[in-house]
């Protein structure tokens, strides 16, 4: 099939998704609750609420975006699998590659929907300006990196019971450069004289290197 | 062809050269290295520390390649030869992390230190042994489990460099005590004495992984077996 | 001589070292309706999921209608049509929601037409708008009748396709699939797993009965080895 | 401990990690081999019943 064919398709399949989502909220509502009790948590262990916070904000932020993220995206092939769905499209003629990125530009916009939402009440609890251009862009570049890995992990089941915890553990240590360049973005745009270009940079390459290798993974995982 | 006549050589010629190498080796970094200036006797722990690290590459370039041809052929040997292969990997890595402290302490004043090649050394191991556990817990001919498991083996081999280059950013555009460490070129002896033990030790590593190769192709086998036996009998029932 | 719609050479797949599926050589021409019969964990299952792409053989080959399974092209996949035992739905989508995504998916002209034909023919018109989790078993099957056929495959392959289904329901997989008229003159061929042995008589031009994975008795002529 | 501790102690720590893995090793392959043959020869004796 054509380019032109899959774009149409993809699209179709990115809104049912989408629409899947919005009427079945459990999934990502959990998600958000993970992040918001997480970041409670944090405030309490590092006493967020003295001077300090600025130092140790980038990395409360980023931790919890990715292990809420990574466990939300865990499950975001787990319902298709169930109602028999992955299985519909995998024996569909539609280019596993379409599944994916479906699956991938879904999760992407549910998980910045929540982190946003996390980063405007940090706003508020921390009194910190959180909610800048430049750190949303950040977010949006890390976001899609790590998201690209973990749905690629994700779309396997490796028919075991623990494998909600096997994702983690699978996923996290090849997130290192992502963690890395992400925090110190993140606390380059809270300083003064911001100095983030290279960070950025990073992250974007890390970003590009992520959405591609798995881009291109996904058809032999099938 | 070749190559498999070159591999079916390996029981006559690696155990033998890689004993011979490994003693000559020890011989020469305890003896024949002349002293370093700065750091003294206990520097003559980089003649295994940098051919282990050197090793644990090795090992997981052989991993990835499998990995690769797994991918490509759908033959569970291959298969087999990465899992034999991570785990001489992972040894190689302990070892180097092992001896890497030691040597460390005295020096540093510290067993570990963040430095990015230390870093990059850790964040390796937590990436095979995340590999290992996911393959040794699905079946052995579970084919999706292989392929998914070479899947991750590759991207993990492919994120290495990206991972050092984030962590020494990392490290550099940080403030930190500055700690000496001398690297001066290595005098001609001491350059000598450390290509010999990294002959050594990656001889060593290819002997490893050629048994590792062997014992998880044993293992696909036995379970064929095991699989005979059971239709068989189930057949005189 | 007439064409091959199912050839399976040798086809063999082991899970932890023992054969579900050993060495089964099968050889089904075009417009034949053959069932599929055996025990539980006889083979069944995975011989035709090995033929809906959806598991790779061990060993051995096969191709539906001269597309190797294996390399499973996006020809081959128009022209299949696959119920299995689980329903294959989004539960909380309407019929009409999900037989349109898939319409679109295998490029179905005229969607709109076909999907309420086929809705009123499995006799689940009304249900359109419903949310297909709150659907019974049957209605799902129904559902996944008008589903498998929304594409006008060439090749069927139904994996125990009565579940579920009451009298009148029967009748419908009788009417669409296994005792349909040919309206067209490309026939459909049928493979179809099924324990209802009894009324295999009434539709099958042919049958396979498989034990451990092997084929002990058929209708077929023996592949020439 | 000293210098030439620190460097005993990774010597000794090199060497031993090798040969505990390769001891471990050929007594893997020894089971598995034993294990193989086992099976070969009762499988090869029940056909000839």
């Amino acid at each position: 099939m054509t380019f032109t064919t899959q774009l149409e398709i993809g699209l179709k399949l990115f809104n049912a998704n989408l629409k899947q989502a919005w009427r079945d909220k459990t999934n990502w509502m959990t998600a958000g609750m993970f992040a918001i009790t997480a970041l409670l948590l944090y405030s309490f262990a590092f006493n967020l609420t003295g001077g300090l916070v600025r130092n140790l904000l980038p990395g409360v932020i980023w931790t919890v975006f990715l292990f809420s993220g990574i466990f939300a995206t865990a499950q975001s092939f787990q319902q298709d699998r169930q109602n028999g769905i992955l299985d519909a499209l995998k024996i569909s003629p539609i280019h596993p590659m379409t599944i994916y990125i479906a699956k991938t530009l879904t999760n992407i916009l549910m998980l910045l929907l929540i982190e946003f939402a996390l980063l405007l009440g940090a706003t508020i609890l921390f009194s910190e300006p959180l909610f800048i251009p430049q750190l949303l862009l950040i977010v949006t570049i890390g976001t899609i990196g790590y998201t690209a890995l973990s749905t690629l992990l994700s779309a396997i089941n490796l028919d075991r019971n623990n494998g909600g915890l096997l994702l983690p553990v699978l996923a996290l240590p090849l997130l290192v450069p992502l963690l890395i360049a992400s925090v110190e973005a993140t606390s380059a745009s809270l300083q003064e004289e911001a100095n983030t270009a290279p960070w950025i940079l990073l992250l974007s390459l890390f970003t590009i290197w992520s959405a591609a290798i798995a881009t291109l993974m996904f058809p032999l995982a099938d | 062809m070749i190559l498999n006549n070159i591999y079916e050589l390996r029981w006559k010629v690696l155990p033998p050269a890689a004993g011979v190498a490994m003693i000559g080796m020890a011989a020469l970094a305890l003896i024949t290295a002349p002293t370093e200036v700065v750091e003294g006797d206990v520097q003559r722990l980089l003649y295994v520390h940098l051919p282990s690290a050197l090793a644990s590459y090795f090992a997981f370039s052989v991993t990835a390649v499998c990995s690769v041809l797994f991918l490509l052929k759908r033959d569970f040997k291959w298969d087999s030869a990465a899992q034999g292969a991570a785990i001489v990997g992972l040894i190689f890595t302990l070892l180097t992390l092992m001896t890497g402290s030691l040597w460390g302490k005295p020096i540093w004043g510290v067993y570990w230190q963040w430095d990015p090649r230390i870093t990059t050394t850790l964040i390796l191991f937590l990436i095979f042994s995340a590999y290992l556990i996911a393959r040794k817990s699905t079946s052995l001919d579970s084919d999706k489990s292989a392929r998914f498991c070479s899947i991750y083996a590759i991207i993990g081999f492919l994120d290495i460099p990206l991972i050092h280059m984030s962590v020494r950013w990392w490290r550099t555009l940080h403030p930190q005590p500055i700690i000496a460490k001398l690297n001066p070129a290595l005098p001609d002896e001491m350059l000598l004495v450390t290509l010999v033990s990294v002959l050594a030790v990656i001889l060593v590593a290819a002997w490893f992984i050629t048994l590792g190769i062997e014992t998880e192709l044993l293992s696909q086998r036995l379970l064929k077996l095991k699989a005979i036996g059971k239709a068989n009998i189930s057949e005189k029932s | 001589m007439q064409d091959l719609a199912i050839e399976t050479n040798r086809l063999t797949r082991r899970y932890d070292g023992l054969p579900a599926l050993n060495r089964v050589s099968i050889q089904i021409t075009s417009g034949s309706r053959i069932a599929l019969l055996g025990n539980n964990g006889s083979g069944k299952t995975t011989l035709l999921t090995i033929l809906s792409t959806l598991l790779q053989s061990s060993e051995g080959s096969a191709t539906i209608l001269g597309y190797d399974v294996a390399k499973k092209s996006t020809a081959l996949r128009n022209m299949i049509g696959f119920i299995r035992h689980q329903p294959m739905l989004y539960e909380n989508f309407s019929p009409v929601e999900d037989l349109e995504l898939f319409a679109k998916i295998y490029r179905v002209s005229d969607a709109r037409e076909q999907i309420r034909r086929l809705l009123t023919n499995v006799g689940i018109w009304h249900l359109r708008d419903e949310a297909i989790g709150t659907f019974s078993r049957g209605q799902k099957q129904r559902l996944m009748i008008a589903k498998a056929l929304l594409h006008k495959p060439k090749v069927l392959l139904l994996d125990e396709p009565e579940i579920g289904l009451d009298q009148s329901g029967l009748r419908v997989l009788d009417e669409l699939i296994l005792m349909r008229k040919e309206e067209d003159s490309s026939p459909i061929t049928v493979l179809a797993a099924t324990h209802r042995e009894e009324r295999v008589d009434t539709w099958a031009t042919g049958f396979v009965r498989l034990e451990r994975g092997q084929i002990i008795e058929t209708t077929l002529s023996e592949n020439t080895e | 401990m000293s210098e030439v501790g620190f460097l005993f102690a990774g010597f000794a720590v090199f060497w031993a990690g090798m040969f505990t893995y390769l001891v471990i090793l050929q007594v893997r392959i020894r089971n598995l081999q034993n294990q193989v043959d086992m099976l070969e020869n009762t499988i090869e004796n029940h056909d000839e019943i």
